[in-house]
């Protein structure tokens, strides 16, 4: 997925988006599926375009993803969650926490294609064999400019722990900020 | 597609006339005779042309239909059996053309209806299915012309399938039904009003339709049952919006 | 030289990974020799680019055989007189002969023992010629075969005689290249030097004791294999069989096939295309006639050619509306018209109902039959789709795989899927009460599936189309439509609100307890 | 069939009330005749526990009768008309007014039934012979608490004919509101 933007920003916006409808948890059951289909999808994209890693729901629900200003209709919160909920049970978000419900991690890219970006990463910059700590992989200048700059670090977490089963690195220590990777 | 119009037809009428008045025999004997050699002619025209315009007939969706018109008209139906076995040049020639372009479309036509069927109840706009068709084809390079007159044509074909793809009109509009399940009228009626705005709400119905209240929620809640309007309860007053609407896009 | 034939399920030739079908041709009769082969009499011919099949239509299992093109030395093709229907002669190469009986044991089910063929000879009481009798010729079962000089059928009584009379002692083995009689024991021929060692080593067997009649020396005769065409298409079935001698497409065969999975069903040939070469031809002579007939105005545009359309359909629209009109048309005008009509199509070539060449359609109607059977079981599809599709989707899935080439029509597969319970394959097509035409799995009943619905739904249980769709795996029109068979069974109830329409298990005609015993379903 | 209240109220909720496919008409012919049927005796049983001579169908549609409040689903007016119909054919109801079919009258007891009633309660207070108005009859204090108390006068025209015919009574008057009765 090139993250450079091309000339005409593409058009995330569903066509749905300018449907007000949308904005309606639909009765009908078939009606609904595809509303969450389409939902689902233009999350993931929008969340693609502005490379966002985690979707804090409250922010969200006044931003241009569940908010269309121009029809003046708005996503309401208890139907943003049921269509988080679903996405969560088809394994395209995460709750960071099961409880509050308040923040989301989104893979609008699996953690298995993430730890092939990171390896190619790894490679490219011969850092095989030397460790790092998890903060100076997502936010040092090394990593500037790379997909993965800025990634949130419990989906680190989940990228790292596809690269430990595949053998690709070792963590080091258990706190959360102090971690370490060694790559092979 | 063998509306009774092509000569498989003439020769079943032909059998069950009697002998014509004397002295018009004589006219029409003649007349006749000019006509099938001038039938034999245009054939042997339409097969030669068929053969060097063939790219030509593909691409314009205008001759295109036309060309089936004049097909139709001397009994030659392009959509039927492209088995082609002894290789008789015309209907491999069509075969390969015009056959197969209806086919392939009538192809796209299905599995489109079928992946929006649960967006829009299984009834969509003949030209929405133009639009999202030609749109792909963009997407993909194809730089295909395709006309509405075609989707009719390549829904029309599916009909020895058995009942499921039917072409509906609503108001001004030719739909496709790919549901078996058939509208009863006052669900006609509503989708007919919607398309005037895009959407309806019970008070504009009861104005309009000088329906009594319960009548109107009843035909909402059956279009709604079906699938075949969206709700919007974000307005002051619950707006039924047409899903014929999402492609077109609302902004003025 | 004959080998036996896997089949697909739906009795076709099991292809190799690298062979591709080149044609099939209906009613045919396999020779072997001069004789008919018992059981092999009315099948389809299956021409591929390794082999020439023939797959008998009573027992396509037990009567399915195939001769490897590799074998064949030349063609040889009889053009049929009289009573005597064309045939096609496969002369098979000499050393083939004796490699191909090893390799694949001749296993024609009629003869008796896999032994090399041994030839009994009869002598004909007219020419007093000594004919070999065939191997497979099994006494009393098999019709006598006809003297090679004279044509006349012995009695069944010499044939008996001649099998049972004590087989000359072996007392020379002759050479298989020069046909010298040398001493038993030489391994090689005296004259040319030929290894006798085949017939050496049968020798050995024979000090084994068995009942078998001690082996005859091998005859350096070569196999015959004879295809007859009783339904026409021999000149076609030639065309191909020659290319694909010449193009030996085989030898590629010996490179090790990659595994991978079967190929999508290659695209079956439209029988009309004899090779590019036949379309050319044909193109090329129908442009001349075509042109003499044009004369002057050789259209070369659409609008000129659109201008002479149009007034050409308004004539022929009118000239129809007057004839339906006038009541008195006569019979020799009409007919006139009916006959140039026909003379159209004719030339045309259209299949219009009442001038079906019976024979091709129903022989391409049946092929297309066991094609869409196969495409749908071998690929899983019909599986994948919870065993039952609707013939919609059938046609769209079909003509996607065929990635637009050579598309079917919509008429076509609707008589290939009527042909299914004819053909015995193992698929049904089904016009359901709702008018949805269906295809599924030959086992699967309305009643079977009807009754998985109602266990599946019990008591309480309210299930949307979707629900039922991802629970069996069907498309949501099949759903709707085996949801709607249970209800028109009594067995199933509908609840419709504006969420859409659930089916519950018929508490209305069902007590709690009652539905689990077999109550009679009703309406 | 006693009117007295046993003490815990009877439930007069057959159990298909709570099952969905109640309240939708039913396409197989068998079933909806099992739902027909199942419609007629909850209406008789409801209009008799809540002693209603008559039903007015839209109030009817929103009361409990045709509206399942906790499943949110009721019977659609068409439906109900349907039901109302099949059962006039049985004798069961009457239109007031066939033509707008408003409001039906509901005979959860046959005129018949009704004659003999008002026959034993005309001997027990003995007022054979004596001449009495209609709207006495239904609505004066001395017919309190008896059970054909505030019968519809159209109900009661029904009862008096059935008692005419058999000759225990003599209608006097043709206006509906002064009309009397004559007992013998």
């Amino acid at each position: 997925m090139s993250a450079t933007t091309s000339t005409t920003p593409p058009n995330i916006y569903p066509d749905l988006y300018n449907f007000p409808p949308f904005f309606t948890r639909q009765p009908n059951t078939t009606t609904f599926a595809a509303q969450l289909h389409a939902w689902s999808t233009f999350i993931l994209t929008y969340c693609r375009h502005h490379r966002l890693f985690t979707l804090e729901l409250s922010t969200a629900l006044d931003s241009d993803l569940f908010h269309n200003k121009a029809l003046n209709r708005r996503l309401k919160p208890a139907d943003a969650v049921e269509v988080l909920e679903a996405m969560r049970k088809d394994g395209l978000v995460e709750w960071v926490d099961g409880a509050t419900r308040s923040t989301v991690l989104v893979y609008w890219r699996k953690p298995a294609e993430w730890a092939e970006v990171l390896y190619r990463w790894v490679e490219s910059v011969g850092q095989k064999g030397s460790v790092l700590t998890l903060w100076e992989l997502v936010n040092g200048e090394m990593t500037e400019g790379e997909e993965f700059h800025g990634m949130h670090p419990m989906v680190l977490q989940s990228v790292l722990a596809v690269m430990v089963k595949r053998g690709q690195a070792q963590t080091i220590g258990t706190e959360i900020d102090e971690m370490g990777v060694k790559f092979f | 597609m063998q509306k009774g119009v092509g000569l498989g037809a003439l020769t079943r009428n032909t059998k069950a006339s009697q002998i014509y008045a004397s002295h018009g025999e004589r006219i029409q004997k003649a007349h006749l005779e000019e006509l099938a050699t001038q039938l034999n002619v245009f054939q042997a025209v339409l097969q030669e042309f068929a053969r060097r315009h063939a790219k030509d007939i593909r691409s314009n969706p205008t001759f295109r239909a036309e060309f089936a018109q004049m097909c139709s008209a001397i009994g030659v139906d392009p959509l039927t059996s492209s088995s082609s076995k002894k290789g008789s040049f015309w209907a491999e020639m069509l075969g390969t053309s015009m056959n197969d372009f209806y086919f392939e479309l009538a192809v796209r036509v299905v599995e489109l209806c079928r992946a929006t069927r649960e967006g829009n109840g299984g009834l969509i706009a003949v030209a929405e299915v133009r639009d999202r068709i030609m749109k792909k084809d963009e997407r993909t390079g194809g730089s295909s012309n395709i006309s509405e007159d075609d989707i009719l044509r390549a829904v029309e074909s599916l009909k020895p399938l058995g009942s499921g793809f039917s072409v509906i009109a609503i108001g001004r509009r030719q739909m496709i039904r790919s549901v078996p399940k058939e509208l009863n009228t006052d669900q006609s009626t509503v989708l007919e009003v919607i398309q005037v705005l895009g959407f309806v709400t019970p008070s504009m119905l009861r104005a309009n339709l000088t329906w009594d209240r319960a009548r109107v929620q009843t035909a909402l809640e059956d279009l709604l049952s079906d699938s075949l309007v969206w709700v919007d309860d974000q307005a002051d007053e619950n707006e039924y919006w047409s899903p014929t609407f999402i492609s077109q896009g609302l902004q003025p | 030289m004959l080998a036996r034939v896997s089949l697909t399920a739906a009795n076709r030739p099991e292809l190799l990974p690298d062979e591709s079908l080149l044609f099939v041709q209906p009613n045919v009769g396999l020779y072997e020799g001069k004789n008919k082969l018992p059981n092999h009499q009315n099948g389809f011919a299956y021409l591929t680019t390794h082999r020439a099949a023939y797959v008998d239509n009573a027992q396509p299992r037990k009567y399915s055989v195939a001769v490897e093109l590799k074998d064949v030395d030349r063609v040889e093709p009889y053009a049929g007189f009289l009573k005597s229907s064309p045939k096609i002669t496969l002369h098979l190469k000499v050393n083939a002969t004796g490699s191909a009986s090893s390799t694949n044991t001749s296993n024609i089910p009629s003869t008796p023992s896999p032994t090399p063929p041994q030839t009994v000879t009869w002598i004909c009481p007219i020419c007093s010629f000594s004919n070999p009798l065939p191997s497979n010729h099994v006494p009393g079962l098999s019709e006598a075969p006809s003297c090679l000089t004279c044509g006349i059928k012995p009695s069944p009584s010499i044939l008996t005689a001649a099998l049972n009379a004590p087989p000359p002692p072996p007392s020379s083995s002759t050479c298989p290249r020069c046909t010298f009689h040398n001493h038993p024991s030489l391994s090689s021929c005296e004259i040319c030097g030929a290894s006798l060692i085949s017939t050496a080593a049968l020798l050995e067997t024979s000090k084994i004791p068995s009942n078998l009649p001690p082996p005859q020396p091998q005859p350096p005769v070569s196999q015959i294999i004879k295809f007859s065409f009783r339904g026409g298409g021999h000149g076609s079935f030639l065309t191909h069989l020659r290319s694909a001698l010449i193009q030996r497409k085989w030898l590629l065969h010996s490179a090790p096939p990659i595994p991978r999975p079967p190929p999508p069903l290659p695209n079956p040939p439209s029988h009309a295309s004899a090779g590019i070469a036949g379309l050319e031809s044909t193109i090329s002579a129908r442009r001349n006639t075509a042109i003499q007939t044009l004369g002057s105005g050789a259209f070369e545009d659409i609008d000129s050619l659109r201008a002479h359309g149009k007034d050409l359909i308004a004539l022929a629209e009118s000239f129809k509306a007057r004839f339906n009109s006038t009541p008195g048309d006569g019979d020799t005008v009409s007919s006139s018209l009916a006959r140039s009509a026909s003379d159209i199509t004719q030339h045309l070539n259209l299949i219009s109902k009442d001038q079906l060449p019976s024979g091709d359609e129903a022989g391409w109607i049946d092929e297309l039959s066991r094609q869409v059977a196969d495409f749908l079981l071998t690929n899983k599809i019909l599986q994948r789709e919870g065993g039952v599709m609707t013939l919609i989707d059938v046609f769209a899935v079909l003509n996607r795989a065929r990635a637009g080439i050579d598309l079917i029509s919509p008429s076509d597969l609707k008589k290939a899927v009527d042909r299914f319970s004819a053909l015995k394959l193992p698929v049904r097509c089904k016009k359901m009460k709702s008018g949805l035409v269906v295809v599924r799995d030959a086992g699967r009943t309305e009643e079977v599936v009807a009754r998985q619905v109602r266990e599946w739904l019990g008591w309480d249980m309210g299930v949307t189309v979707r629900d039922a769709a991802e629970k069996f795996g069907w498309s949501l029109g099949v759903a709707q439509e085996e949801l709607e068979e249970a209800e028109r069974r009594g067995w199933v109830c509908r609840e419709v609100g504006i969420e859409g329409v659930r089916f519950w298990g018929n508490r209305f005609l069902w007590r709690r307890g009652e539905e689990e015993e077999e109550g009679a379903g009703e309406g």
